[in-house]
């Protein structure tokens, strides 16, 4: 039956057909090709790797990509169009935009993954507390978790950024910390189920203490959960830093950080796009990348433990 | 139902061939060349185990096989239309007005969010039968009244899941006949459901036949087929092995499969011979079935597991005690396999879970072996674990769903270690009938016959005195569920283990148990010799046990 | 056109008739507008007649924390607030002063007691009556320190205020103060209904309530959007140099927020606005010499240029060769015009080149030199190289933190930080780190003196208060200005105490070149304001008192 | 319902009271945070203002004189009795400067929350369970959406649709056309997120056996989608509702930066940056009471869509 089930199901918009129109190996052919092709589960992640790949390349050998320094430009060259020397053209100080981009992704990819860290390190923790059976620590975490979602993102991030000061280290603090709630709740109830799981309430008949089995059996099955959210928060870690960039109270010049980038860019939005569009292009698919990467995560775990 | 008058068939099919394209984009059928009829007051059976291509088929006369599916055919007829030429529209005429669909477990076919009045009452708005909501409630009350609910006005308002099982049932049953359609298409309407609500629900479908709607019944239960179906199709990997009269079919099976399939059947007259492994081409015989090997004899002076006046009560949400135990004695013996019977809520897990030393029960006590096993700490409970083991009902839920099969059974074999733990793991897995590759599978990459097999080893590794079986082969297939009893046995005979046997199913508890102990809220009725006790039930909740039950009821497999 | 002269002094001494006739004032008029006309490229055609009646949208890059005119202490604020508020004296572009709402002024010899001669024909927008008393009571409640009114410190050298008579108003000084017509000219001293004066600190709210008597009344705030003014029909009290009589020719102005520079550009480009102020360098392509818009550049005299403040008490600033080495390190001069585009001026002094107490002769008189900036670092110690390949000195680097706050960053000045930054890293190895901070770490800064370096212009108009306010011995370094440049200190403090024009210029001009040399300021650029608007906008100009653009009484639109 | 009432007692009743608890944790929360800032509030209302006794004035206006403990007390006292204070910057009653920017926020916010709502619905009812082109495009644009910064998809917009076809005005809050761009600004990343958990929850409940049975009714797929399906999916996308609400406030900020609209943003924004604590702090009370609001809101909400919760 279960076998079945996922195929019985979905629209009823198919016909009853006599025969097929197209001879068979050709059918077949095409079938292949329109599977790959739109397949999202397919393709997707492969573009997705493809370009971590690369912008992880940018990150740990960034010159091996651009022979130009992301901090130095010939301010007299300023804004200038791409062109042979200059292939993504020049910034407000002449610094040369792809050099800042490759240069970028360590200061960017840094941000998200830092953020991220500092969210999954306390979130899991606090997460794992609030799951047990203590109604004092649930009800009390949980009402942290509340206290700190109780403000917006990025109303956390620029309140906390006031108080440590904008720094690439501060920023991905701030940000870190307002993602702590996100962690904490998925670990909380993922927690709550696990223990309630058959393997782990069964435990001790196969004589594990529930010490032994909260190590053995409940935090490996509530840790997997964690990499699919956190794939996921690199990118809106990101995100978030091109939203504080823009408020003023991102990482701070010159660093070649592309949420910082792409906010000082918006005033030669008009007259010098190349500024701004290949930034905003490096995040939005890094940001997408991520998701996809998150998500066939999320199916890959999904599918191994049903 | 006569067979004088042959009206015109609601459904005449011929070469129904179904298939889906695989991955990589390669059709691969599930059902072919199937052809039947169906007549007005004609009930057609489809019998077959997962993946036997009977729902398919099914769903076929309702176009709802799934997104991309081919379905080919000679011949397609609905009531004498070609149905291959029939386009979307057509087909949602067909669907509710002229066919209607009941499934199994009403709980999730019917649309939980809605009240049962809004369900029962849709496919008549939608065929425009009724028209406003006054007159759509009316007809969803009368509707329900039709199919035996009782206080249909106060049912209507309620939703599924606040209705019993069997009410639910008859619930959908009237969400599929409100559009006054000329077939019922029942998908294994009755499946986990207690046999005596199974009963009813079987009474109300038979009586819609009676009143001249083509009845299309799969199911997987060839008693309850037997009792409802005129002709019956036995199905397998997606081909008609067997078909005809019903009789015939049962009595005189044909396919050495359809054989294969009634001698699995687990009853009094089964027990000590194998389920599995019958008669070869001569003919079904009971004499041809193998016997189990021999056993010792319960040894009635050495009590396993000992259970005074257990109790146990619930504080339900509203505020009320639920009673789930009420001073449940019982003894289990070395070597004995001991029956639990009982209809859902009749406090049988409970029961197990006090026993196992999950639960703590409200009175009474449980002795292990003769030592205190209730009301101790669990370090104090420790040593004595090994000894009683568990085979659950769902052993997917009881693995860790990260660990390997070697990490699942090594789980009691923590005493060895590294190479030797190896070792054993790859001897239980023989024991258990199961290849040494299967060592590094997850749970998830496993059937549900070879689940079961690796909580019975499991179970086995701690070398145990007795092991509390929990419904361990309900959610199997007939032929999967002859080969875990008949592995059980097996094991049970080679190694003296007492079981307490916990199940619904009256066939296997008299095919398994030494002794019985029947169960009803929380109480025990009676008990006493397994196979006896049904014979000459002498209280009253046995013998209406014993009516509810569908029986093969022909020469072949005699239940009493 | 803007003179080395004293010019305060003069109109000091100037005594203007009170039958000063309309024609008079047209005459004066003219000669402001012929000076604007030399920065400006206005388009007006000087035989158009004026169209009284319309309405003016004008996009400004900063929304005013207060409106009141006495706590405003943002320059940006005062191209709203000057349309509501008048003040006593108008400061000409040549730098004289004309009369406003006092019909003449005279100041006794010995430079301690000032008589104003007041308007009778002025009325608040609240109905209040414009008197001496009036006059008295915005005084008095600006000095009284109870109230912190920040436009109190422009009083600080009166001792007493008398109201002579209804429309005579006589301010007694403790000691003579050259800046005093200045501070009185200030739209910081604007005039307000004494009965609005006693809303106190609300009045920054903005709203009706805010009365003051000027050509537009405060008719409405939407907080985060705009400023709605509407035309005071009674008004006919313009300035000196206004260039028509009788009330504004506008009917409505909507002042209208935008801060991003590419929304108010695009506002203006697509015609959904008339005019903007604070145009991104890189636009203005997009407006000047196009058919149908004009762009106009305002004077660079009455706020400091851009200046990098460096605090001269705090390691490695201490070292007058580390401060040359960084005044000389960059080539400020492309810089400017880079990022700049041609539409502002180097800086050589931080007042600004048009103010009459500018000091021209420090013009070439310092700059690039990275050979001579390397040398001067070499010799003061810093010889060793990180992998950075900044200079080092006992392992330490050379650096220095340009704190920024962030309330005042605008106008790509970050940006031209940056590339300061940028040159000092490449051609001496100097590490100049630019952080932005908030508004409340600067002032803990200010108040304990650990600020290092601090970029800003300032207005208080008067050279000497500018200087006074920023390098001066109670200006930024006053934490700690027992350890300032005493020489520096001396000379502004000289300037604040002479009694004539040439004392004064002598020492504005000494502190200046004291600054430069030992270079505890470097000037960056000639801040100026800038105004695109679309052609059809007549009569836009600068206010010489603010540098900021005039308020919008001689403004019309052409059909 | 006779539940309606054990409903507000077992549901809205605690979860109100632990709201009041939240908003007080988090008032604290900032006050200890703008009280730990660098930078006294007497420097920032000193400003440049520099003369003898002007900080021991400023400091006795403000209360600032006691400890800051009594400060607290007294802070905590004044919001129990619905003042705020005065703003340390704008110098007017934080009610005055808040007051009139809440219902641009709310008008935005609720303006994109619809838009982005019904934008999610559309695409996710279109292409749940459909075919995989329509499915990989329709992920694809939400998956931009969602991934792009919104001040970027702000300024784009602008330039397309302001400044170069000249069909919305660039900035004001004078009629809907300009609301429109704003509210698709903030819709778009809501949008694209709330579509992607409303088709993965669409699809989830497309497999499930009752649509089979509803299907066997002859019902239509529209019909079947808009009655059956997306009621099931609304129950995920009701759990994110929370988050949505703060994500578009958060964005709000940002959105009425690029546009030149009032609202809370606008204000909050100065005056974090100005260090504006009384005016901070009772944004971060407002923020913390819309939590509190609309997550009531949403449990109750969750108990319409669900009646299984309210039977238990």
């Amino acid at each position: 039956m279960t076998e079945m089930s996922s195929r019985l199901s979905g629209p009823a918009s198919h016909t009853v057909t006599a025969r097929s129109v197209w001879p068979k190996p050709i059918n077949t052919l095409i079938n292949a090709l329109i599977n790959f092709l739109t397949r999202p589960r397919r393709l997707a992640p492969l573009l997705a790797c493809a370009w971590m790949i690369l912008i992880a390349g940018f990150a740990f050998a960034p010159h091996w990509f651009t022979a130009y320094d992301p901090l130095e430009g010939d301010v007299l060259a300023s804004l200038a169009a791409p062109d042979a020397e200059h292939f993504l053209g020049t910034d407000k100080l002449g610094r040369d935009v792809f050099a800042r981009i490759v240069y970028g992704a360590r200061f960017s990819l840094g941000v998200g993954l830092g953020a991220v860290a500092i969210s999954v390190a306390f979130g899991v923790l606090l997460g794992l507390i609030a799951g047990q059976r203590q109604r004092v620590l649930d009800e009390g975490f949980s009402r942290l978790f509340d206290v700190v979602s109780a403000y917006p993102g990025v109303l956390l991030a620029m309140l906390l950024i006031t108080f440590l000061g904008g720094s690439l280290v501060n920023v991905a603090i701030a940000v870190g910390i307002a993602g702590i709630p996100k962690f904490g709740r998925v670990v909380r109830a993922q927690t709550k189920a696990v223990q309630d799981a058959d393997y782990v309430v069964q435990a001790s008949i196969y004589g594990r203490s529930r010490f032994s089995a909260f190590l053995v059996h409940v935090v490996p099955n509530v840790l997997t959960v964690v990499p699919v959210v956190a794939t996921i928060s690199v990118g809106t870690a990101i995100l978030t830093t091109s939203g504080l960039s823009f408020l003023g109270l991102g990482p701070q010049p010159p660093t070649p950080e592309w949420g910082l980038m792409l906010a000082e860019s918006r005033d030669y939005l008009r007259t010098a796009w190349w500024t701004g569009v290949l930034p905003g292009i490096a995040i939005t698919l890094t940001v997408i990348a991520f998701a996809v990467l998150g998500g066939s995560l999320q199916r890959h775990i999904e599918g191994r433990a049903p | 139902m006569s067979n004088a008058r042959r009206p015109a068939p609601l459904v005449d099919i011929a070469g129904l061939t179904i298939s889906f394209p695989n991955d990589r984009g390669v059709q691969h059928a599930v059902a072919r060349n199937v052809s039947f009829t169906i007549s007005p007051g004609e009930c057609v059976a489809i019998v077959g185990e997962s993946g036997s291509g009977k729902s398919v088929t099914a769903r076929a006369l309702l176009n709802l096989v799934g997104g991309n599916a081919r379905i080919e055919a000679e011949r397609f007829l609905i009531n004498g239309a070609d149905a291959r030429a029939f386009n979307a529209s057509q087909w949602r005429r067909v669907r509710g007005g002229f066919a209607g669909l009941v499934m199994q477990d009403a709980l999730t076919s019917l649309d939980p969010l809605r009240t049962i009045g809004k369900e029962v009452a849709e496919a008549a708005q939608i065929h425009g039968l009724a028209r406003g909501a006054a007159a759509l409630h009316t007809l969803a009350t009368a509707t329900l009244a039709r199919v035996g609910v009782p206080d249909p006005e106060e049912r209507a308002r309620q939703y599924a899941q606040q209705l019993s099982g069997g009410l639910r049932q008859r619930a959908l049953i009237a969400a599929a006949i409100a559009g006054q359609p000329r077939l019922i298409i029942a998908d294994e309407p009755t499946t986990a459901l207690d046999a005596s609500v199974q009963a009813q629900v079987l009474s109300v479908l038979r009586q819609r036949r009676d009143e001249g709607a083509g009845l299309l019944l799969i199911s997987h239960d060839l008693a309850v087929v037997a009792g409802i179906a005129d002709r019956a199709m036995v199905m397998r990997d997606g081909v008609v092995l067997d078909s005809g009269p019903t009789q015939e079919v049962l009595n005189a099976p044909r396919h050495p499969w359809t054989r294969r399939l009634i001698a699995a059947s687990p009853s009094a007259s089964t027990h000590g011979y194998r389920l599995t492994r019958p008669v070869t081409a001569g003919g079904a015989n009971l004499d041809a079935r193998e016997p189990l090997p021999p056993r010792a004899a319960p040894d009635l002076a050495r009590p396993v597991l000992e259970a005074h006046n257990l109790r146990k009560h619930y504080r339900t949400t509203a505020g009320g005690v639920f009673t789930a135990l009420d001073g449940v004695s019982f003894t289990v013996n070395a070597g004995e396999v001991l029956g639990l019977v009982g209809e859902s809520g009749s406090g049988k897990s409970t029961c197990a879970k006090i026993a196992l030393g999950l639960l703590e029960p409200d009175d009474g006590e449980i002795h292990l072996l003769g030592a205190h096993w209730t009301g101790m700490k669990e370090r104090a409970r420790k040593h004595l674990r090994r000894k009683m083991q568990y085979i659950p009902q769902d052993p997917l839920s009881s693995f860790d769903p990260r660990h390997t099969v070697t990490d699942i059974i090594g789980e009691n074999l923590r005493a060895f270690s590294g190479m030797s733990r190896r070792e054993r793991v790859m001897d239980l897995l023989a024991l258990v009938g199961l290849d040494v590759h299967y060592a590094s599978r997850r749970p998830g990459q496993l059937s549900g016959g070879q689940r079961q097999r690796i909580a019975i080893a499991r179970a086995l590794a701690a070398d145990p005195a007795i092991i509390i079986c929990d419904e361990p082969v309900s959610a199997l297939d007939v032929s999967i569920q002859a080969q875990v009893i008949d592995l059980l046995a097996d094991l049970q005979a080679q190694t003296g283990v007492a079981l307490l046997f916990i199940t619904h199913d009256l066939g296997l508890v008299q095919h398994a148990a030494d002794r019985v102990i029947i169960l009803k809220d929380g109480r025990v009725v009676e008990q006493g010799d397994a196979r006896a006790i049904f014979r000459n039930p002498s209280h009253s909740y046995t013998a209406e046990l014993v009516a509810a039950l569908p029986r093969l009821g022909f020469g072949l497999i005699t239940s009493s | 056109m803007y003179a080395r002269s004293n010019s305060t002094d003069r109109s000091g001494h100037h005594k203007l008739s009170e039958q000063l006739t309309a024609r008079r004032l047209m005459l004066l008029a003219g000669i402001a507008g012929a000076g604007m006309s030399l920065l400006a490229a206005q388009p007006a055609a000087a035989n158009e007649t004026p169209r009284s009646g319309g309405t003016l949208t004008f996009g400004v890059t900063t929304e005013p924390v207060c409106f009141d005119p006495h706590r405003s202490v943002q320059q940006n604020s005062y191209i709203i607030i000057r349309n509501y508020v008048d003040s006593l004296v108008a400061k000409n572009a040549d730098g004289r002063f004309l009369p406003w709402l006092a019909k003449s002024f005279q100041k006794s010899a010995d430079g301690k007691t000032y008589d104003f001669i007041l308007r009778d024909d002025v009325v608040f927008h609240d109905g209040e009556k414009f008197d001496a008393a009036a006059v008295k009571t915005n005084f008095d409640h600006a000095r009284d320190a109870k109230n912190a009114v920040p436009a109190g410190e422009l009083l600080q050298s009166i001792e007493q205020i008398e109201a002579v008579a209804p429309h005579h108003l006589r301010l007694h000084l403790q000691q003579p103060d050259t800046a005093l017509l200045e501070s009185i000219a200030s739209v910081r001293l604007g005039l307000l209904s004494p009965k609005a004066l006693q809303a106190g600190a609300q009045l920054c709210g903005g709203g009706p309530a805010l009365a003051g008597t000027g050509p537009f009344r405060f008719a409405g705030y939407t907080r985060g959007q705009s400023v709605a003014l509407e035309r005071n029909a009674a008004y006919n009290w313009g300035p000196g140099y206004a260039k028509h009589n009788g009330p504004a020719y506008l009917e409505k102005a909507t002042i209208r927020f935008l801060p991003e520079y590419s929304v108010r550009a695009g506002a203006l480009s697509s015609g959904q606005i008339d005019v903007i102020e604070g145009v991104q360098p890189t636009d203005v392509g997009q407006f000047k010499d196009q058919p149908g818009f004009q762009f106009l550049t305002g004077p660079s005299g009455a706020q400091t240029a851009f200046t990098l403040n460096i605090n001269n008490t705090i390691e490695p600033a201490t070292d007058v060769r580390v401060r040359q080495a960084l005044r000389d390190g960059a080539d400020i001069e492309a810089l400017v015009k880079s990022v700049y585009r041609g539409t502002v001026r180097r800086a050589w002094s931080n007042i600004g080149p048009d103010n009459p107490l500018y000091n021209k002769a420090l013009e070439g008189s310092w700059g690039l030199n990275v050979a001579k900036a390397n040398q001067l670092l070499d010799e003061a110690g810093w010889t060793g190289r990180d992998a950075q390949g900044y200079r080092t000195k006992d392992g330490k680097r050379l650096g220095i933190e340009v704190g920024y706050p962030q309330p005042f960053v605008r106008d790509s000045r970050d940006v031209l930080i940056q590339g300061v930054q940028a040159q000092l890293r490449k051609n001496l190895g100097f590490d100049l780190k630019l952080r932005i901070i908030t508004g409340g770490e600067w002032g803990q800064q200010l108040r304990e003196g650990t600020w290092t370096i601090y970029p800003n212009t300032y207005l208080p108009a008067d050279p000497v208060r500018e200087l006074e306010g920023n390098i001066g011995r109670t200006g930024f370094i006053r934490a700690v200005s027992d350890k300032g440049d005493k020489e520096l200190f001396g000379h502004i403090e000289s300037a604040l105490r002479a009694t004539t024009a040439d004392d004064k210029l002598k020492h504005v001009h000494a502190a200046q070149k004291r600054a430069v040399d030992q270079a505890v300021i470097v000037p960056l650029f000639a801040a100026s304001y800038q105004l695109a608007a679309r052609d059809k906008v007549r009569g836009l100009s600068f206010e010489a008192q603010l540098d900021s653009p005039s308020n919008l009484y001689d403004v019309w639109v052409a059909p | 319902m006779t539940s309606t009432r054990a409903m507000i007692t077992k549901r809205i009743a605690p979860r109100l009271l632990t709201g009041l608890l939240v908003a007080w944790g988090a008032v604290t929360a900032a006050f200890i945070g703008m009280h730990a800032l660098p930078g006294r509030v007497e420097d920032i209302l000193a400003g440049d203002m520099s003369w003898p006794g002007l900080r021991e004035a400023i400091a006795q206006e403000w209360g600032l004189d006691q400890s800051v403990w009594s400060q607290y007390v007294g802070f905590i006292w004044r919001i129990a009795q619905g003042d705020f204070g005065t703003s340390y910057v704008m110098r007017q009653p934080v009610a005055d400067v808040i007051g009139p920017q809440i219902w641009p926020t709310v008008h935005l916010a609720l303006s994109a929350g619809i838009l982005a709502v019904v934008l999610a619905v559309l695409a996710a009812t279109l292409t749940a369970g459909r075919g995989r082109i329509a499915r990989a495009a329709a992920s694809l644009i939400e998956l931009a959406c969602v991934s792009a910064p919104v001040f970027w998809i702000g300024l784009l917009l602008l330039l397309a649709f302001s400044f170069t076809l000249r069909w919305f005005p660039v900035s004001g809050a004078d009629g809907w056309r300009a609301l429109v761009l704003p509210a698709v600004t903030l819709a778009l990343p809501t949008a694209g997120l709330l579509a992607q958990v409303l088709r993965e929850a669409m699809e989830k409940a497309l497999v499930q056996p009752f649509v089979v049975t509803t299907r066997a009714r002859g019902i239509g797929e529209t019909l079947l989608r808009l009655r059956h399906v997306l009621r099931h999916a609304a129950l995920p996308a009701v759990t994110l509702g929370g988050w949505l609400v703060g994500g578009l406030l958060g964005g709000a900020v940002i959105t009425e930066k690029v546009f030149g609209r009032p609202g809370l943003g606008t204000v909050t924004l100065n005056a974090v940056l100005s260090q504006d604590a009384p005016v901070v702090l009772a944004v971060v009370m407002l923020a913390a009471l819309i939590h509190v609001l609309a997550s009531t809101a949403l449990d109750v909400a969750y108990v319409f869509i669900d009646p299984r919760l309210k039977v238990q």
